[in-house]
């Protein structure tokens, strides 16, 4: 198995692994699991003034997903509802130079993260408080 | 965390043991020697000389189980000799009698060879173990039949460590007359081995995984009675004509010499190895939950095989990537990430499959490495653990 | 009369080569290398370590006969290529395609897999050779009919040193699409050989004919179109799992590294060793009546097999020992006694087979060496003439 | 193939091979040919006093035959009609440790010998100067 020196650094390093501390701003999460695919993730972002402004996540999978998951993670914030997504599983295989059996992964955490974005984006649209 | 010279700990014995400096430096004077370039079966001078190493080397490959240098018929490794044992006894059978025993568990060598005697229409019986990993003499005995040409079944299992009651099954088969041919490659000079209390008619080793060279193995067959075998490979007429193809003398030195060593060293190592295997094993409990897959005893002193459920196989291994070299469950000869066969077999999910590891242990191997090793798997296991969505550890098992 | 080191002058090379010093220590460094000893399949750090060492072997190997390095498959030697290749193919063949085409006079490995092939039902075409020792395309090209499934010839042949024209019998063969396989145990490394240039589908060489280590083969593999091959050997999926078994990294080190050497040199050392057969040839004249076995061109540059009528050749084997280290008529491959078949399908007397000498050089042979060796066998020859009855010479022969 | 001591020195030295010069008292010869045996023996013997006092070989065959011809030689002096032959294939066999598969060669041998002693017999009896 061949890893990029990224997929290293990320994976060594595994930054906004976690939770997000509660404080100020919501907090939304999305997950998906597909066990027999190798990969189960979990996202959860911070809102504030209609914009994600942090992110963490969690991941049980390979190397790939792994850095997959941190560098979704350190993309979120900046996220508004109504624009496309920050990465997707395409943008990923080739920042990270992930092997082609492995893309099945990715589309587990397109899941985890476009479950997350939906929920942002609900709580956007839905009245302050509610 | 690396050992003093910057090296990963290695413990990965059962794939292959480093070569043991004694062995390396015999087989450098060999391969430097000019007196000995020969081809061994020539019959000028410098022939001869080579002919009397192989000779010499042939008396220690047979001492180190019990059996006489007229037993031995020298292969490329142990995958060739477990071939030439299952696929030629069975093809020398006569028709009819060309039924198989063998079991699920085997090594990859042993498998695929009766499953190519099953694709030529031979019936094979496929043992299940228990949840140890054992087959039994029961089992194997229930198993024989009129047509029964060979119980094939391996001594220690490679990938647990496990050890087969040879003598149990043994008399199992000399009763119902069948050859039993036992591969030993994980177990020859790691554990005392003597054919003549087993009855075994063939036995198959290899050097490498005794501190030996890579590409030499041994294939030992009885001589009274001697199981009819029928050859893999033509030509000279070589290893009386079972296994044509010029010696390599520098490698059946370095063979000979692997084993007398070993010989020499059991008594004193198999008890070390054993501790310290069981050290290793005391030492991840702060992992917990941590498994111990396959029976603890009856096993060869070197291999401990563990699953760390809710752990993700790769990333396991990734995490200890140029520290510690083990062999993973989802990769058990090759990288494929399919899921170790031995592992579901003992029941095993495939996901703690992929979980586990198979630590193994060996004549060079110390205390601190098998401390610093608990201590490396132990941080892998907790960052990655740490790392997976809550409820991980529980369904992923 | 021994060479300075008091040893005997060595002109066996087709039996084997002496290992190339540069060759010894690179294995024994590849042996003494901590960092190299893991098995080459493994995934972690040490293993990619050996497995890139492995890699690079490879391509040197390649190299050597214009392939790439996904062409070739590691075997223990030339016997199990040649195997590999001839019972391979046939046996992959589909039914009623198994008509074989090879020569009386190949290598008895080739020989032997062919007979194997026979006794299993396939129809067996024997070529039988000129005179000089060659086969020709026109024979082959008659010999082909639609059920042929291979045709398998040796390159340079181990006796006489005749080399097969095999780009006019890869034209025949491929004109009617019947895969060419090619035993070049004896040319590799000594003439310059380019599978491109042939056609070749499968190809077998090793080691320790070219200076290289005993105990490791190569088949090339043509990729496109690629042939079909049942294993012989079952187990792990190493080699494509068409050769499976743990890869002996300093083997496979050496193999590549003998190989480069030999691809180097092979400009210079083809025209000084052909030169020093010659001289060689030239200097046992005082021995006539000597008589040449074989055609003298074109062949591999080291090998002159030469006839002394009247002789008996264990005799004259042992008039030299000691001093001049060659292979006998009577034994080309192990101490038999039985006429060379290769001679007499040449048409050659068993007496007169067995009053010949295969005298085969290298790359350390020097023409101090062939001066002496001249003169022990002129000595030789004449003492045991004057030994013999009168008129024994003019019988026997 | 092992060679005793004993055959290595007679085959290197070869005593007594060649032809016996002419000279005082009459020779006698034997010869013995097997090809297919791997044997060609001949034998001479000078007679003096009823009795053999020299003789010579000459041998074409493997090393214990050449061996087995000098020992041969070398033993026939003393030798006179109606005594037994100073050597046979089994004592020669036993003496250079002849391995079994050439025991074929030494009874060439023997015929060899045995048509010498009984040219030599044959020319006791016959009438002086005949
Ligand atoms: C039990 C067992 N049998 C056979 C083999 C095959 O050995 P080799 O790869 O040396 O041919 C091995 C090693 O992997 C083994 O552990
Ligand atoms: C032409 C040829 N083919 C095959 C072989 C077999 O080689 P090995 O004994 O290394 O397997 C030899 C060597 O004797 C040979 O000369």
């Amino acid at each position: 198995m061949e890893y990029s020196e990224e997929v290293r650094r990320l994976f060594d390093t595994l930054p906004h692994c976690g939770e997000l501390a509660a404080g100020a701003g919501p907090i939304v999460a999305g997950e998906a699991a597909e066990l027999e695919r190798g990969a189960w993730l979990r996202f959860e972002a911070r809102l504030a003034d209609g914009a994600i402004v942090d992110a963490a996540f969690r991941a049980w999978g390979c190397p790939h997903t792994l850095a997959a998951a941190a560098l979704t993670a350190a993309r979120l914030p900046g996220w508004r509802a109504g624009t496309p997504p920050p990465v997707d599983a395409r943008s990923l295989a080739g920042e990270l130079a992930v092997p082609a059996d492995k893309l099945g992964r990715l589309l587990v955490l397109e899941d985890a993260l476009q479950s997350l974005l939906r929920r942002a984006s609900e709580l956007q649209s839905a009245p302050p408080g509610g | 965390m690396n050992t003093a010279a910057g090296r990963p700990v290695y413990l990965d014995y059962a794939a292959s043991a480093p070569l043991e400096p004694r062995v390396a430096e015999l087989m450098c004077a060999c391969l430097r020697d000019p007196a000995l370039q020969a081809n061994p079966s020539a019959v000028h001078r410098p022939g001869r000389a080579a002919a009397a190493v192989v000779a010499q080397a042939r008396a220690r490959v047979a001492a180190l189980i019990g059996a006489g240098p007229e037993a031995i018929v020298f292969t490329s490794g142990a995958t060739e000799s477990v071939n030439l044992a299952v696929l030629g006894t069975v093809r020398a059978a006569p028709a009819g009698r060309g039924h198989v025993v063998t079991a699920r568990t085997e090594h990859r060598a042993g498998l695929e060879a009766c499953r190519e005697l099953e694709r030529a229409g031979h019936p094979v019986t496929w043992l299940r173990p228990d949840a140890g990993g054992r087959i039994s003499a029961a089992q194997v005995g229930a198993a024989l039949r009129p047509d029964t040409a060979l119980v094939s079944l391996m001594h220690a299992n490679n990938e647990l460590g496990v050890l087969t009651d040879l003598v149990a099954i043994g008399r199992a088969c000399a009763e119902r007359d069948v050859p039993l041919h036992v591969d030993a490659a994980q177990s020859a000079g790691r554990v005392p081995l003597d054919v003549r209390e087993s009855g075994v008619a063939l036995l198959s080793f290899c050097a490498h995984k005794l501190g030996g060279p890579k590409g030499i193995g041994a294939l030992y067959l009885r001589r009274r009675p001697r199981p009819a075998l029928r050859p893999l490979l033509f030509g000279g007429g070589q290893e009386g004509g079972l296994r044509p193809g010029t010696l390599a003398t520098p490698l059946i030195a370095g063979f000979g010499l692997a084993c007398e060593i070993a010989v020499g060293e059991i008594v004193k190592e198999e008890p070390r190895v054993r501790a310290l295997r069981e050290r290793l094993w005391a030492g991840l409990q702060p992992a917990a939950p941590v498994w111990r897959n396959g029976a603890a005893e009856p096993s060869v002193p070197g291999i401990l095989n563990v699953c760390f459920p809710g752990i993700e196989g790769e990333s396991l291994l990734f995490a200890l990537d140029g520290q510690l070299a083990a062999t993973s469950g989802s990769a058990c000869s090759s990288a494929s990430g399919e899921p170790s066969p031995v592992l579901t077999a003992i029941g095993r999910s495939e996901l703690a499959a992929q979980a586990s590891l198979r630590l193994s242990l060996g004549r060079h191997t110390t205390a601190a490495e098998v401390d610093a090793a608990a201590a490396l798997l132990i941080a892998a296991v907790q960052r990655l653990r740490r790392a997976a969505p809550p409820g991980a550890i529980e369904r992923i098992a």
